[in-house]
């Protein structure tokens, strides 16, 4: 069965959810969303999906500070980030590049993940692009450290990278990456030559698996109905429904 | 209470004000937004509660802010913020970069007239470590377990767009509860609305648990479709078209320029 | 999510559990409580949300009260809560006296999972004299700043009334917001109601903003009337003969009994 | 013009209140609360009035908390409390008589007497009963303390104490009472009597003036309606108004 890049990561990022009681998603996370929409459709409805800024999916009855406060009572089990810059600590800056403040490139700015990259047991970094410019030695600026001291109340923090490339796991007492698998057609050389830290390598690396049919039914069926009410543009581009918005 | 206008509303922000906006979904006075910048206003201290988007990036384009504080300024799905991106390389303002519920920590404080709250995570980040208002103290009931104390946030102004009104100056915000806090919590609040609504919000069981009464209020006008091109929850979407246009021509100064003069008839003159 | 009847609800409360209970006004689970003492619940420790009245009197009486830790326990215009002052002559029951902002910050802590609240006010008080658990610590930002530190209360159990749930087991609440900080802040919260709405609250513009998500909720029961003899604020009034006949009764332990035989069909067996 | 007591003790609470722009009366307080409307009443719509438990006259959206965060954002100008027992350095006692916890007189509480009374800058103490039980040299227990260390926050605190005999205003500087005014028919020497703590007496000592017509007026009009719907049993006693409820 054919699949797209995009359906291949969702499918990647669902498997990571499994046993998650709730995960929430963040702004700007179509790929995650989609992910925990399909984790949830596969649960057989005993998972819960809040998707910021969806109306639909989306458990509060607050915009603003209750996502937070939910994360701190320890209600939600799974969130994503991404990075800008992701080093092999697991540090993430989503700041901008250069010396701060007066950086040379600027992002948007930490959101909660100083916070949240503390609170939620699994947090699953989600990068696509994987070169040495993001997979970099030490990041500019930590929005959030990957690990901390033993005496920082620290119940959550990341689990996994899912690239273009490949799965890693992270282990909080090693503080490294793990390769897990790879996804078809790259190799272990070409994750090394495109990361710009050191990692473990899980013996075997495995291929990551393909996206099961059930999977790609849900995806393409109830999930990319779903997200189209938070996501119009990425729906249209990716499962070519809704109408397109304009240039 | 009532002002005849967005111009004589935005007359209370004065320049180098602590001013804080919602987040691009909450209800964003883009009316006020444009008459600040019609004003040519300066020096704003913006808070961001907790982030922002095209109104940051129109008032930093066109010169009116001094310091942004804030956890993110994104166009979302239609780009970067470009006004903001130059700004910060070209080091025209100042940066305080916050994380969400720092920010919400913040106002809360303020609002229950706190001299701080304490706030989890946070440790070991360059948040925490590029700002000297974040210390780390000692949580008192347990031994060696060190926590944030976010210093309370009061704006001067808490600037934004809602629903609705009614005579008494009541104004339902529905669930964006973040602006009954930046409402409690500021020592003016500005309010642009939607409609009035003719008989009193408080006193109705399903409008009043999300009515900010009119003690917290300074000055409300009306002003339609005032949150536009960006959406008011529940009552009208984003003008996707218009970003996306915006994000095209702010990508360089002069296409900046040029859109202020296009859509806000507003002669650039201080502006990057 | 729901139970057939008050029993199987109020089965979920253990002996010895820490159970928040809101004020008189607010939506007190009279059904639940009846219930309580029906079963001969054991040494609970009543968290009071901040003060209490006729709820608080009849589990004490009845023996089911360990501790109760309160801003204030009285039958309002009836007059003074005649077990709970029997019950502190006699030193069967053991108290936190607390003040009611204390009550709400520590609430509030264990909602935003913080250890403790900075809480001004109460230096110098016996409040804080009498018990452990009140620090004096340092505002960082300023010197020589004393301020108190409120621990963080979270109950086992958060239990009241409410007008409305949807059948999804979202429950709407009005204004009475407190009891959306319990929800938050407590392990499991239990409510009776007194209608099912049909269509999701949360989906409502106007229900939406005082609806507690059902992601807080653990269990709800339709109550009709489940207040009486208190009032629900927008469905009826207190039963105020009810109570005055109560306070009369109960103003020796055999008139207690009496009460309780007559008006819960209870035979008191571990009672006062 | 005839009046009662209760009438008096209102027209007296009101005259506390000149210049307030906003007053809250707490629960079970209904001369207090009949004061406030008739302050405002005076004020010609200048003064707000927040009664709790209230629907009418209630200028928050929560019934919670908000009020004690509005006091401290500094949106409360006055507020009253009584006492169970009140000491000469205006320390305050709401919860009971004898050794603490298990005490022989158990009141309800301390409410928020413990804050409010820190942070709302004109608190005025309002108890009828003026003896030797109430006006003791020392409380049993401190519910809030009359005045703070010079290092502690406390931009409020109690400026007056009004009872069944007199006024009397309350210097925080001297941690002391200074007698101001004396209700008709009453003595400075009845209030020494009666009184277990020692105070300061102001030069010349007043009588208390009698509620004016507009004051009396406005009572048994507007404010008596007005108080019925939070305080029935009450409204029904002194003003004669609305059904009297069961025995």
């Amino acid at each position: 069965m054919d699949f797209s890049h995009e359906e291949h990561l969702i499918a990647i990022l669902a498997s990571l959810l499994k046993g998650v009681g709730h995960v929430a998603v963040g702004v700007a996370s179509p790929i995650p969303g989609s992910a925990s929409l399909l984790a949830r459709a596969l649960s057989e409805g005993s998972m819960r999906v809040s998707i910021l800024g969806s109306r639909a999916d989306q458990a509060w009855s607050d915009t603003g500070v209750e996502m937070f406060d939910c994360a701190a009572q320890g209600r939600i089990d799974a969130f994503f980030f991404g990075g800008g810059q992701i080093d092999g600590q697991a540090n993430i800056n989503l700041v901008g590049v250069g010396d701060y403040p007066h950086q040379r490139v600027r992002w948007a700015g930490s959101f909660g993940s100083a916070y949240l990259y503390f609170l939620v047991p699994r947090i699953i970094l989600f990068r696509p692009e994987h070169t040495r410019r993001v997979m970099v030695p030490k990041v500019d600026f930590i929005s959030a450290p990957g690990t901390s001291a033993p005496n920082v109340h620290r119940p959550g923090g990341p689990t996994a990278l899912v690239t273009d490339l490949c799965l890693f796991s992270f282990d909080a007492g090693r503080r490294r990456f793990r390769l897990e698998s790879i996804h078809p057609g790259h190799s272990v050389e070409e994750v090394r030559d495109n990361t710009g830290f050191d990692f473990d390598v899980a013996e075997p690396v495995t291929e990551t698996p393909a996206p099961t049919p059930d999977a790609l039914e849900a995806i393409r069926g109830p999930v990319a109905q779903s997200i189209a009410h938070t996501y119009p543009l990425f729906a249209n581009r990716v499962f070519g429904i809704g109408e397109e918005v304009a240039p | 209470m009532f002002r005849p206008d967005v111009d004589s509303l935005v007359a209370s922000i004065r320049d180098g004000a602590r001013l804080a906006v919602p987040k691009t979904e909450a209800g964003v006075s883009m009316a006020a937004t444009r008459s600040l910048i019609g004003r040519g206003a300066k020096d704003l201290h913006l808070v961001c509660v907790p982030t922002s988007g095209l109104q940051a990036d129109l008032l930093i384009g066109a010169g009116c802010v001094g310091v942004i504080e804030c956890a993110g300024v994104t166009m979302d799905e239609y780009g970067a913020a470009p006004a903001f991106v130059r700004a910060v390389s070209k080091g025209s303002i100042g940066l305080v970069d916050s994380t969400c519920p720092a920010l919400y920590a913040g106002l809360q404080a303020a609002e229950k007239g706190l001299p701080f709250m304490p706030l989890r995570g946070l440790i070991g980040s360059d948040i925490v470590g590029r700002r000297d208002d974040m210390p780390v103290i000692d949580n008192p009931f347990a031994a060696d377990d060190p926590i944030i104390a976010v210093k309370a946030i009061q704006p001067d102004v808490a600037l934004f767009h809602a629903p609705l009104a009614d005579r008494e100056g009541n104004v339902w915000i529905g669930r964006q509860r973040m602006l009954m806090t930046m409402a409690h919590a500021a020592r003016q609040t500005l309010v642009t609305v939607e409609d009035i609504h003719d008989r009193n919000l408080l006193d109705d069981e399903r409008y009043g648990p999300a009515t900010i009464p009119s003690l917290y209020i300074s000055a409300i006008t009306l002003a339609a479709k005032g949150a536009w091109p960006l959406g008011l929850p529940g009552r009208y979407g984003e003008d996707g078209g218009h970003l996306a246009e915006y994000c095209r021509r702010a990508a360089t100064p002069e296409g900046f320029a040029e859109y202020l003069r296009r859509n806000l008839a507003i002669e650039p003159t201080a502006a990057e």
